[in-house]
């Protein structure tokens, strides 16, 4: 691996407290035991806190917060003069950027500007645009860029879908012009214990997974929604095989999650233009 | 105008049967629907539809589009055009300031071919000119001043002093009284203030 | 949590010789030196301030789960969070019975227009060397004291500053972050077993850190090679002829003098700078102890 | 992604088109091109497959080697995918791009071949946290290779498994010159579900080689390969699933679509399917909107499709095998 | 119904590039003396070394009179004065079009070297230079003539004339320009019901036929309705027939195709690029052109 001399680099291996925890296995286990004690309503959607037009330097912006601990931040950049001018002309382009604070999630410390991590963000920023996109009005942008940059504070579960929906709440926020907001939802596919799952009816999906919920997960889905136009911008979700049948019924469940959170987002979004009407 | 209360982007405004889409909306599917978070106004003009449009007071973002004036600076200057930042489209800045080519022949109305570019902008002007196109592949925002409102409206003569304009063509610092040439746009009574 | 100084409502108008100076453009785009330098001539600022007046500071504590220690540190617009990941390894060779603090500071694209994704650019990495420098200078913590058995294991203190919203001066901001976060840090107890010889975790018992010095800084910046304005905000740094920074701590020692270059400054201005720095430091002091004690009785 | 321009006019002849079911090239919207496929084309690898579909043009070589495993799966080997989009198939590849379209593409697969149940990679442990398999599986998208400027082109890169390749194409370039004097300007499009039809021949083709592990008194350990290079392991393939690409084009979708087609389409899905129709992956790609309702149809399709896809590409392996070393090969040049 | 068919490639021989009266070809690759023999001249794809002459590029050799030329087997189009040619836009410039018509270089299309809307003949005006994206942008597609060709070898196109100009709905094949037959006329309206124009660059536009002639060329209206099932069939057809074609290298011109178009009839449409089947009606088409040869 080649030296980063542009970060600060503790010693060459270091490990996180939890593996040499005095009973690793039973630490896992209690934990399985407390999110099995109180199964969980498979379609409880957790809190959301939202809130826009909070950064000082950013165009627009946004805070999302799932209770359970996902903490996302997003700024955006209304548009700019794209740097090549070779580029296309007709239509803006959406430029998004993906960034993980090195304490944002349980155990090891990834390192930061290491392979794995940059090709992580690197993936979920693909993901972020591809949900945007759809939303964002690109042609009225002509010649120009827009920019949203995420960071995950702190990963409790469903990141990526409530940094899509902090990425469309900090666009909105920055004046730009969009067809819908995009809000996203995530799931996941407990493992079962009797036999694996061969998609029968009975198959639960969970709303918006916690950590540990997801950690466990044979399959994952998250799935972004323009409520308004009724079109999915995003659908993302792999694991364990199961019938289509039962991903299409955890589809359909993603979208109604994401219609449920619309208002939060919406009045998220009123409050803070009604704030900096009133400033 | 009637200003209702405020719409979220992506809101259902109304049919497009009942208004046509204004600025900040759009129209899809026989809805009108928002694509700004901001004020709903519907706007009947004459006997037509009433033009519904969402309008946002804070700093909206624009862009310079044709038949836009903006105000830039000059930052160089060859003898085929003049190089320039836009730094305001209308009254409203912009963030972040955006490129623009002021070609010879779009320096002015007549005499095209007798136009030289550096007796009419000198880099550091303040320029206002109008947005002609939105350029191709390799050239940027094409801008023109061909009109007696655009041209230069601020400039510094070589001791650093604001000049004067005394003619359309000709400008001079009130200190050294040097003269200089430029493109001189003939300032709206409201912009007269020294 | 914090305490906000009064804030002052309505926003003073500057000296009123600022008309729009030519069409629609008005001074503070066009020539923003020019625009400064009416407003210190009468004392103030922009934003309604005096030269000597800092903004409104506040600091919450622990809100990051994930990691061992947090804080969020907003100095005005100027955010900034630093969380403390605490893991363990073997102590470098030449200093057996010390462990690790790796501070790292990064200006994400999120928190201005000016930095761009990707690896850290020059301020970051000028930041994250300031801040080791603090460390190492104040002995903010004994390293002696993240050794858990000599040669064989001790604790490495990852401390990630991240720039949320950068409004100026983040060397003052990210130090109270880091002061706050290590306050706020909670280690597991480790044992080493005589027999096996391996180290045993017990997250159920958590200690705080030991927190010897509390140093705290205070930067200025120079206006024209010879006024200073205090906790300047991004705009003034960048028409700012150069910028300096103190950190003292509660002992009123000085522990860096961290001045980039730019204007000269005279001993008499170091000094002034300094003994502001000291006021500062109690005034921040006082905020932290405070902030601490809210949080302490659960 | 790669991407032809089109006019507006030739689009809409597309998009109409495909709203009658009578797509360009005369197929209906779920018919795929003919395919062709082969294994065991690059003789220094543990498992190879070339597919063409239409004019795309895939070789997929799998390198079986020794590894430790992964610390959080100390019991399971793994997959590592490199996919090299030359600029030489489309040059929207050049540059930044296709090393961009490269990673897209390699992650894409990962998440594909590698979630649970697709290849069982218990079996490619050989002792569990300290000796497994990694199968490195190199993607090349190899269309339109057949000038010889491209061979000698030293800022292409190809990884090292084919740059033995390499030297015999260029040779028989110039053996041959006479059959290679027209070249289709004409690109294929449907990268991943070629790709993922490709990885599956070519996992299918994979021998391991047999190892003991002989353990001596003081418990320290050896691994002893197999002397018979006929004494190997295969990899069940069953639950491998291939990539279902439909492309939204008007109001209809459209499997393995042409380039042309691509550009007309402004979403599609793509769905990972097993033989036995169970959906292991999906994502939606492009920069459209889908409605719900086509989603599930799609998701309807890509099953049918699927099985279809995995029955043929099964037939045809096992008749290749039947055939043995009878069967003349045509290897990547034909 | 879900048609996915699967097979193992076989090896194939081309039916073959020998055209009617093709004859055996000097075939030669770079390095191989052509002649010593020092009378002759030197022409394209060709050098001396040592008083020898030598191929450069991998090709027939050609003599007329002395000069000897190497014509490439594959090559990307080498413009010549008054070919027709099809060609996609990729850039609006200044008083410009960059047209992308498979030579070396780009080829371009002057503002001046076109009929504006209404084939109006007049000045260009400031206001045309602005709008020039409204008359053609990228992507669009053109038939033109080769004005000139430059010392570099790259191409001037005009479309002065009411054949040339934007076209409409249609189909694009993109061909080896050496397998297009220079003939008198390279837009046919074929008998079967729909046109093609064979550029001689190698790119084939297959369009229905237009009604009436004269708005279909030169206009910069097109045409956006649905094109109705039947000249579909008849385009996607042709399309395969002339895939088949040059799959098997067979000349392009009109009586080529439509005799492959009746070869096929017996098939699917989809099935025509089988290659069993391509082989086939290639195989009976260059019958029927050496019947026809006699």
């Amino acid at each position: 691996m080649p030296l980063d001399h542009r970060r600060l680099r503790g010693p060459d291996e270091s490990q996180p407290p939890e593996l040499w925890a005095a009973q690793p296995r039973d630490g896992g286990g209690g934990e399985a035991e407390e999110s099995g004690a109180a199964p969980r309503d498979p379609c409880a959607l957790r809190p959301l806190f939202a809130r826009a037009g909070l950064l000082s330097q950013a165009e627009g912006s946004a805070y999302v917060e799932l209770s359970g601990g996902t903490k996302v931040l997003c700024a955006a950049w209304g548009p700019r003069e794209a740097a090549e001018p070779g580029g296309a002309v007709a239509a803006g382009r959406l430029l998004c950027d993906f960034r993980r604070a090195p304490f944002c999630a349980r155990g090891a410390r990834p390192r930061p500007g290491g392979a794995a991590e940059r090709e992580a963000e690197r993936e979920a920023a693909a993901a972020l645009r591809e949900a945007l996109e759809p939303a964002v009005r690109l042609s009225r942008y002509p010649r120009a860029r827009l920019a949203v940059s995420a960071l995950l504070l702190q990963d409790g579960g469903s990141a990526l879908a409530a940094a899509i929906s902090a990425a469309s709440l900090a666009l909105a926020d920055a004046g730009v012009e969009m067809y819908d907001l995009a809000v996203g939802c995530a799931l996941c596919r407990p493992p079962r214990g009797d036999g694996d799952g061969d998609g029968s009816a009975a198959e639960p999906w969970l709303l918006q997974p916690g950590e540990a919920e997801e950690r466990g997960s044979a399959a994952r889905l998250t799935v972004a929604l323009l409520p308004a136009l009724n079109q999915v911008s995003a659908v993302l979700g792999g694991g364990r095989g199961g019938e289509p049948e039962g991903w299409g019924r955890a589809l359909r469940l993603g979208v109604e999650g994401c219609q449920r959170l619309y208002p939060v987002l919406r009045h998220c979004l009123l409050r803070a233009a009604r704030r900096r009407d009133g400033a | 105008v009637l200003a209702l209360s405020e719409r979220p982007a992506g809101e259902r405004l109304c049919s497009t049967e009942e208004a046509s889409a204004g600025s900040g909306t759009y129209a899809r599917h026989g809805s009108i629907f928002a694509s700004l978070a901001g004020c709903l106004q519907r706007c009947a003009e004459g006997g037509g539809l009433p033009v519904v449009s969402v309008v946002r007071d804070a700093e909206a973002q624009l862009l310079p589009g044709v038949g836009a004036v903006v105000t830039c600076k000059v930052c160089s200057i060859n003898s085929r055009f003049a190089k320039v930042n836009i730094l305001y489209v209308g009254s409203t800045p912009l963030k972040s300031t955006f490129r623009g080519t002021i070609r010879r022949e779009d320096i002015r109305a007549t005499e095209k071919d007798k136009v030289e570019v550096y007796k009419s902008f000198r880099p550091g002007d303040i320029v206002l000119a109008k947005v002609i196109s939105l350029g191709d592949a390799q050239s940027n925002y094409l801008l023109s001043t061909a009109e007696n409102e655009l041209g230069v409206v601020v400039a510094r003569s070589e001791a650093g002093v604001q000049m004067v304009p005394i003619s359309w063509c000709e400008m001079q610092c009130p200190q050294t009284h040097t003269k200089d040439f430029r493109k001189v746009a003939r300032v709206q009574p409201q912009f007269l203030q020294t | 949590v914090g305490a906000p100084r009064p804030q002052r409502s309505p926003r003073r108008e500057g000296p009123g010789l600022l008309g729009p100076c030519c069409g629609a453009a008005p001074l503070r785009t066009v020539e923003p030196l020019e625009y400064y330098r009416r407003f210190l001539k009468e004392n103030c600022r922009p934003d309604g301030r005096e030269l000597g007046e800092f903004r409104a500071t506040t600091v919450n504590i622990g809100s990051i789960t994930t990691a061992d220690g947090s804080a969020l540190v907003k100095l005005g617009n100027t955010t900034v969070i630093c969380g403390v990941k605490a893991e363990l390894a073997a102590p470098a060779l030449d200093s057996a019975n010390k462990g690790y603090i790796v501070p790292n500071v990064e200006l994400p694209s999120l928190c201005s227009t000016r930095f761009r994704s990707g690896p850290p650019g020059e301020e970051a990495q000028a930041a994250s060397q300031f801040i080791a420098d603090v460390i190492e200078n104040s002995q903010i913590i004994a390293k002696e004291d993240l050794c858990i058995a000599d040669g064989k294991l001790a604790w490495v203190l990852y401390c990630d500053i991240i720039c949320l919203d950068y409004d100026g001066n983040i060397l003052d901001a990210s130090t109270f972050a880091l002061l706050a976060a290590l306050k706020n840090v909670q280690l597991p107890s480790v044992t080493i077993n005589e027999e096996t010889g391996l180290s045993e975790v017990n997250l159920k018992q958590k200690n705080p850190l030991v927190i010897r010095k509390h140093p705290v800084a205070t930067s200025f910046a120079i206006f024209d090679d010879t006024l200073l304005i205090v906790d300047p905000t991004a705009e003034e740094e960048d028409l700012a002829t150069g910028t300096v920074t103190v950190v003292t701590d509660e002992d009123d020692r000085l522990c860096s003098v961290h001045k980039p270059g730019g204007s000269p400054l005279t001993g008499a201005k170091l000094q002034d700078c300094i003994s502001r720095a000291i006021t500062r430091h109690k005034e921040v002091k006082k905020l932290i102890d405070k902030v601490i004690k809210s949080i302490k009785p659960k | 992604m790669a991407s032809v321009v089109l006019s507006d006019a030739e689009k809409l002849y597309i998009i109409h088109g495909v709203q009658e079911d009578l797509r360009v090239d005369g197929r209906g919207c779920e018919d795929y091109r003919c395919a062709e496929v082969e294994t065991d084309v690059v003789s220094n690898t543990s498992g190879s497959a070339r597919v063409k579909l239409g004019h795309t043009d895939i070789l997929v070589g799998v390198k079986a080697e020794m590894g430790t495993p992964k610390l959080e799966k100390p019991d399971e080997g793994y997959l590592e995918f490199f996919v090299d989009c030359s600029a030489n198939a489309t040059p929207e590849f050049e540059g930044r791009g296709g090393e961009e379209l490269g990673t897209e593409i390699a992650s894409t697969l990962y998440r594909i071949f590698s979630s649970e149940g697709s290849v069982d990679l218990k079996s490619l442990c050989i002792n569990p946290g300290e000796h497994c398999w990694v199968l490195y599986v190199d993607v090349l998208n190899d269309q339109i290779c057949t000038t010889a400027e491209c061979f000698n082109n030293p800022s292409h890169q190809f990884s090292g498994a084919w740059q033995s390749l390499i030297g015999s194409k260029v040779l028989v370039l110039r053996n041959h010159t006479g059959t290679f004097c027209y070249q289709l300007l004409e690109c294929g499009g449907n990268l991943f579900d070629a790709i993922s039809i490709t990885v599956k021949a070519a996992l299918f083709n994979t021998r391991i080689p047999k190892v003991r592990v002989l353990e001596d008194e003081e418990g320290s350990k050896e691994i002893e390969l197999s002397d018979d290079p006929y004494d190997c392991i295969r990899l069940n393939v069953e639950d491998v699933p291939c990539i279902v690409t439909l492309n939204k084009i008007g109001y209809r979708h459209v499997v393995d679509a042409t380039l042309q087609e691509e550009a007309c389409s402004l979403a599609s899905l793509l769905i990972a399917i097993t033989s036995k129709g169970a959906l292991t992956c999906m994502k939606k790609i492009g920069k459209g909107s889908l409605d719900p309702e086509s989603i599930f149809e799609m998701m309807e399709t890509g099953k049918k499709v699927g099985k279809s896809l995995h029955a043929s590409l099964q037939k045809v392996l096992d008749e290749e095998e039947s055939l043995g070393t009878t069967r003349q090969k045509v290897g990547f040049l034909g | 119904m879900a048609a996915v068919a699967m097979r193992l490639p076989v090896i194939r021989k081309a039916v073959g590039p020998s055209g009617p009266r093709g004859g055996e070809k000097h075939l030669v690759v770079p390095g191989d003396t052509i002649t010593t023999d020092t009378g002759y001249m030197r022409g394209h794809g060709t050098y001396v070394d040592e008083e020898k002459l030598v191929a450069s590029v991998a090709g027939a050799v050609e003599r007329v009179n002395k000069l000897v030329c190497v014509t490439p087997l594959k090559t990307r189009y080498n413009g010549e004065v008054g070919d027709i040619v099809v060609g996609r836009i990729t850039e609006v410039q200044q008083k410009r079009w960059k047209v992308e018509t498979n030579s070396r270089l780009d080829s371009v299309l002057l503002l001046s070297s076109m009929n504006l809307p209404g084939g109006e003949l007049r000045r260009r005006s400031a206001e045309d230079e602005l709008a020039m994206r409204d008359y053609l942008q990228e992507g669009d597609l053109i038939s033109a003539e080769v004005q000139s060709v430059f010392s570099d070898g790259a191409v001037s196109l005009h479309t002065r004339s009411l054949k040339y100009g934007k076209l409409g709905q249609g189909v694009l094949v993109q061909v080896s320009p050496s397998l297009v037959k220079r003939q008198k006329t390279h837009f046919h309206d074929l008998p079967c019901g729909a046109s093609v124009i064979l550029g001689n660059n190698g790119f084939i536009w297959i369009y229905p036929t237009p009604e009436q002639k004269d708005e279909e060329a030169g206009g910069f209206t097109t045409n956006l309705e649905p094109v109705p099932l039947s000249d579909r069939e008849v385009i996607s057809r042709l399309r395969n027939c002339v895939v088949a074609l040059v799959t098997q290298k067979l000349m392009l011109f009109d009586t080529s195709i439509l005799y492959c178009y009746e070869a096929s009839l017996p098939h699917q449409i989809k099935d025509i690029l089988k290659p069993e089947v391509m082989e086939e009606i290639v195989l009976e088409t260059r019958q029927k052109l050496l019947d026809l040869e006699g």
